[in-house]
């Protein structure tokens, strides 16, 4: 397979505004925020963004004016700090469109795209408001006649995963809770890796069972240590508490939020 | 009449609700909780060393049965992963519960209603929401998968429990609801006070809830946290996480 | 999580007659051969077989009459040995009903059980007689209209998989190419795992990303070492050509096929 | 008039056939083979090393580009793992091609009709069959949703090759059908003679085929196995594995 290394700004600026984007991680964990910085310092706009549980990822890319969409579950910094200050403004202000799921339903919506469907059905979802909101169906079994809620295929135009192993050919190693990275992986049309370090395709071939996305799915492999930061990478670092909790504290003003913004994202210096 | 006690303190009410909660725990069941869940895996974790040896504890990291050296504010951390045996991905768990193997999963809501539905989406109009609230995660898909729910929630007030949530982001089967308060049991589909804590008193839980409950005299109290439990407790959660909940 | 461990002989009695088992492995590869052969000894009948790709397993329990019925997509020895001569008979002889699928509706069938749904829509299909001869529906997307197949959920009573490692709670670690086997065990009201050896749960602690069934969804463990013998087992040992070729010619002549079960299978030594 | 040449051997066979499908491959293309496919596997091997050195040979062990040390009888042997960097489950296989990302799908027929139907499922009655065969595998799943289909077929009389098939086990986008006598394109839907090996004539393709085809004096002959292409068959399948398809 053909080398894939690329750098974060040419990656980023392949992708074009209005794209929607899957990202990989859960909530305070392994997001791929190197990316999504660049995607702030880009200034790109319009974008969708999906994911089942989010936080600075999502919060950062709706105060900034990145997104006008969103398809996911839940976004908030969960106990550590509460809501979302960007993304609930975004929404009650009308600047986000929200398109709410469960968990369960993005994760079915990505299924069916994997699996080259139109639609997934989904167990439970049965008296939620959220599916007569989010426009899923309500069907009959073809075998049964039994009830079942239906959802639409959801295909981003990109995925990017944040792994700590990955090499040229873009097989991708994750240690530790995979999340739906490599569901979303297969559900997009574009897949992008970014990487703590990459390594050689030796390494990855002693334990293949490892490899959580295969390199014939990739596109673009992209060195970036400390590429989850400020979130936490399993084996690699924490979360990065005092940077969150001042990011908390800015985003309630939003002269005070784009002077933070300014500092700390659009600095080149901040994936340092 | 009952005076009404000074309120508790957040110490006393945490320490309560995670104990209650892993008192609702039996032994051998798989019982699972997803993000922002710091007293339920405090529950898990203090009902294993009392009365759940064989308690399958699963959580959001896909990890089973973890043993945490220290535990995490974020219930997605991989502290959680520590000494777990199996590792699988979300979509796997929700399966899990979707095909009903999942006997007890811990939800909560910013608003819960009379019914046991939970809001965790939007007060005020949705679609020009008031407040844009995280959103349910998992609950709409596990509520009505899941063989039961216990609900938590670390606030006991008449915004908090309503007649009717404005948004019904999840319903389903719903079996208890543990408060800093008491503990609800949902009875032919409407919540009753199944027993009150011993700091406080039938009036104080009344005037704490904003829909009709049949709490008095009679209602059964809550046994105070005991020595055995206290001392799991402090093995299991040292330095007190399970405060973050009420901060 | 409790001891699980439990020996051939009992679990196998756990089976009754008339019960579905999904088998593990593909074709020549790591099926549960010594469970299998148990199944024989104790005579059980009327079961029925489900699995994507199968050989001797399925084979012989066609021979000796275990099942009644088989839910497959392809049964043979591949180039090495050609048709599946018992199970062939079997079916020319109307003496073994088949639901014929291709292994995707195998796959699909079985996630819908993993997925607690009635069915799953399947990509392609289109034009195979297999969709009229096995009742599967043609169905529109309630999204769009355009058509697509439906498989009804396949919810075996038994999975049965052979792994290299489990450890006493059953949790399973697979080496090299995992198959269907953690789909089937996901799909199934009951699951055995047969392994090579029983490993301390410890050593499944150090890399959980290598275990393939958590133990929480198996009833019981099997230590069964050469537990896919005649068939192969990754990094253990490969399939026994001599004693397959036996079996091929064995099978040509019922008197010879009846003699040769009885001293291959039915004689105790059989797994030593 | 030409004098049919005697039968080929079957090493004769068996090489054309594997470097005939070499060369039908695509530098790049991600091309896949399943279960008694011992030729697709010698094909893409051969391939990478002589015009698609980036081809993503997969199979359905799950492995990717694997770099056997020999090559074994059976194409689902964990011989295919050798030195491959990733290992998927064969579901994630199906859903690639599902999805429309597999360029290339090698399957094979006991029948082969004028359409480029397949059928792996019986000989006679399909409910009562005179011959049951091992099924279809992935075929019905595949063809249809794969970029192309190559079928090959080691066999070419007129039993094999034959107007109708009697049962649909598959049919989709077929492309090619590699005989050990000539190679078929489908046009319009119809298989139609591209080239015939040197080894043979016009008059022995019409003569094998159970169908109409427009073989004649005027039809391409594919180009003899080159000493480039030799060596590379005798780098990758020293032990002529690829023979165990003409037993």
């Amino acid at each position: 397979m053909r080398d894939k290394r690329a750098n974060l700004r040419d990656v980023v600026t392949s992708v074009p505004d209005g794209a929607s984007i899957a990202l990989g991680g859960n909530t305070l964990h392994r997001a791929p925020c190197a990316f999504v910085h660049e995607l702030v310092r880009q200034q790109k706009h319009s974008l969708t963004v999906i994911k089942t549980a989010a936080s600075y990822d999502v919060d950062l890319l709706a105060g900034t004016g990145c997104i006008a969409r969103a398809e996911v579950a839940f976004v908030g910094f969960e106990n550590v700090f509460g809501l979302a200050p960007r993304y609930r403004r975004a929404i009650e202000t009308g600047q986000l469109q929200l398109k709410e799921h469960a968990c369960y339903t993005v994760i079915s919506g990505l299924r069916a795209s994997a699996q080259g469907v139109p639609f997934m059905p989904v167990a439970g979802m049965f008296g939620s408001d959220v599916v007569a909101k989010s426009d899923f169906r309500t069907i009959e079994d073809p075998f049964t006649g039994h009830p079942v809620v239906a959802v639409p295929a959801l295909r981003p135009d990109v995925a990017v995963v944040h792994v700590q192993e990955a090499d040229a050919e873009g097989n991708a190693r994750i240690y530790g809770t995979r999340f739906e990275d490599a569901l979303i992986a297969q559900a997009a049309q574009r897949v992008i890796i970014t990487c703590e370090r990459i390594v050689d395709g030796s390494v990855l071939a002693t334990r293949p069972e490892l490899t959580a996305i295969p390199g014939y799915l990739v596109e673009a492999v992209v060195e970036a240590p400390r590429g989850a930061w400020p979130l936490s990478c399993a084996d690699e670092y924490d979360y990065d508490h005092e940077f969150l909790a001042a990011y908390i504290r800015a985003a309630q003003d939003d002269a005070v939020y784009a002077a933070f913004v300014e500092q700390h994202v659009l600095a080149p210096t901040v994936a340092a | 009449m009952t005076v009404r006690p000074a309120l508790p303190s957040a110490e006393q009410q945490a320490d309560m609700m995670a104990v209650v909660l892993a008192r609702r725990l039996r032994d051998g069941e798989r019982v699972f909780h997803g993000v922002a869940s710091p007293l339920p895996m405090v529950a898990c974790l203090v009902a294993q060393r009392l009365h759940a040896p064989n308690l399958v504890y699963l959580n959001i990291t896909g990890s089973a049965n973890p043993v945490p050296e220290t535990l995490p504010a974020s219930t997605v951390d991989p502290r959680l992963l520590r000494e777990t045996r199996s590792l699988v991905t979300l979509a796997e768990l929700f399966d899990l519960s979707a095909r009903g193997e999942l006997d007890t999963v811990f939800l909560s809501g910013v608003q819960i209603d009379a019914g046991g539905r939970i809001n965790m989406s939007a007060i005020g109009p949705y679609d020009h929401p008031k407040v844009r609230l995280p959103g349910g995660a998992g609950s709409a898909a596990l509520m009505p998968t899941a063989r039961r729910t216990l609900l938590w929630r670390t606030k006991h007030d008449p915004r908090t429990f309503v007649e009717r949530v404005e948004f019904v982001t999840a319903v389903g089967n719903v079996d208890r609801v543990v408060t800093p308060l008491c503990v609800f049991k949902r009875v032919d589909g409407r919540l009753r006070v199944e027993e009150i804590y011993p700091y406080t008193t039938p009036e104080a839980v009344r005037a704490a809830t904003g829909f009709a409950v049949d709490a008095d005299e009679t209602t059964p109290v809550a046994p105070p946290v005991s020595d055995t439990e206290r001392a799991a407790l402090d093995a299991v959660d040292p330095h007190h996480v399970r405060l973050i909940e009420f901060a």
